[in-house]
């Protein structure tokens, strides 16, 4: 699967996409966020409150399944216009 | 006529313009927004999500298009490094009546705020830091929940 | 700024963008009425009441600026004779904040349609007939008086 | 005094401005429409639901006083924007 970070949480990171293969225990967004945070150097995945995600592309809640989702987006509150 | 345009090119507005006179219907209606010159900000750097950001802008478009019956909706959003007093977004809308314009142009404006992946970076000086969102966005796009 | 022009001339739609555009505020919204070009209508006359028409104008410019504290108003109508296509009216606003220029906007052309002295003629092949006024606008313009 | 006509009103008179001196009971707007309304060819202001003026270049009501009036506009309803 392949994450990708935007803004402060590319910044925090310090890329821009990865592709990770999570264990079977991660079921939801919500699951991935936290197993990626015990990564050190993703402290920026901690207070999950500040994220937002897309799922191939299409805004959805933190506690969205991933079943077999290709892309998974990670970033702050959108701030357009 | 739906046209969706993200580009790190100046928004053409006169063209803008001039496709949504032409689609058809008397009445266009369009609202732009500007990198304010008055508090302090140097640059404005604009990040995307390319491919779901055209995506979540047409489908925008085609929504606005569909409830008030419009005969052409454009959206054209900036990205990359701009100077105060540029164009970061333009929004459009054209139909036989005007308020169906005016609302759609309002809804146009309203949701990309929230539903689109852009995020704003201010340069003040030689600080940088990213823009926060704002409550008062949410509250203007749950208007257009029925 | 307030700006309001009444005149035979085509509306410089770009120049008069620019001058809202650096009136100072973020944020820009317009509306423009055109000659319908489906319905018929060869020419479209219009007559004036000069001297009334743009102090009418003037006035009305000048509530919207008191009104939404705004950085800029324009209004621009054109009389004489017109094609399917063109230009009739332009009204534009600017303000620190979209929801005072889009309101502003809604505002002016609403009283407009209501306050000043111009009267529409339709040419459809060889018969001309004075256009009627509509009730609708008469409700459009009654929700801004508080 | 000026009176000034406008779209159908100036069509149907033939004029679009005239110079009046409307006698002593002439006091209102209404009483100036119908003093004119006698004269021949000024049948246009016979139906006065259908008019709108204005008295030195504001908007009034028809049963406004004519006070010291140098300028009064006779025409249909506003058709602009």
């Amino acid at each position: 699967m392949d994450v990708l970070y935007f803004a402060w949480v590319r910044e925090g990171i310090g890329k821009g996409q990865e592709r990770v293969e999570p264990p079977a225990e991660v079921v939801t967004v919500a699951d991935l966020i936290g197993w990626l945070a015990e990564r050190p150097g993703y402290d920026v995945l901690t207070d999950t409150a500040k994220l937002r995600v897309a799922v191939d592309q299409v805004f959805v809640p933190l506690d969205t399944q991933l079943g077999a989702a290709r892309e998974v987006a990670i970033f702050p509150p959108v701030t357009g216009g | 006529m739906i046209r969706v345009l993200v580009s790190e090119a100046p928004v053409d507005i006169a063209a803008e313009l001039g496709a949504l006179e032409t689609a058809g219907g008397g009445a266009v209606a369009t609202f732009t927004g500007l990198v304010r010159a008055d508090d302090g900000v140097g640059e404005l750097l604009l990040e995307h999500y390319p491919g779901a950001t055209e995506a979540a802008l047409e489908k925008l478009a085609a929504d606005a298009v569909a409830r008030w019956k419009l005969t052409g909706a454009t959206i054209v959003h900036r990205v990359g490094a701009m100077k105060p007093g540029e164009r970061i977004v333009f929004v459009g809308a054209s139909a036989p009546h005007r308020s169906a314009a005016q609302e759609a142009c309002a809804f146009l404006i309203d949701r990309l705020k929230t539903d689109a992946p852009f995020w704003k970076r201010e340069r003040r000086g030689d600080a940088m830091a990213w823009v926060g969102e704002r409550a008062s966005d949410h509250d203007a796009a749950e208007r257009w929940n029925n």
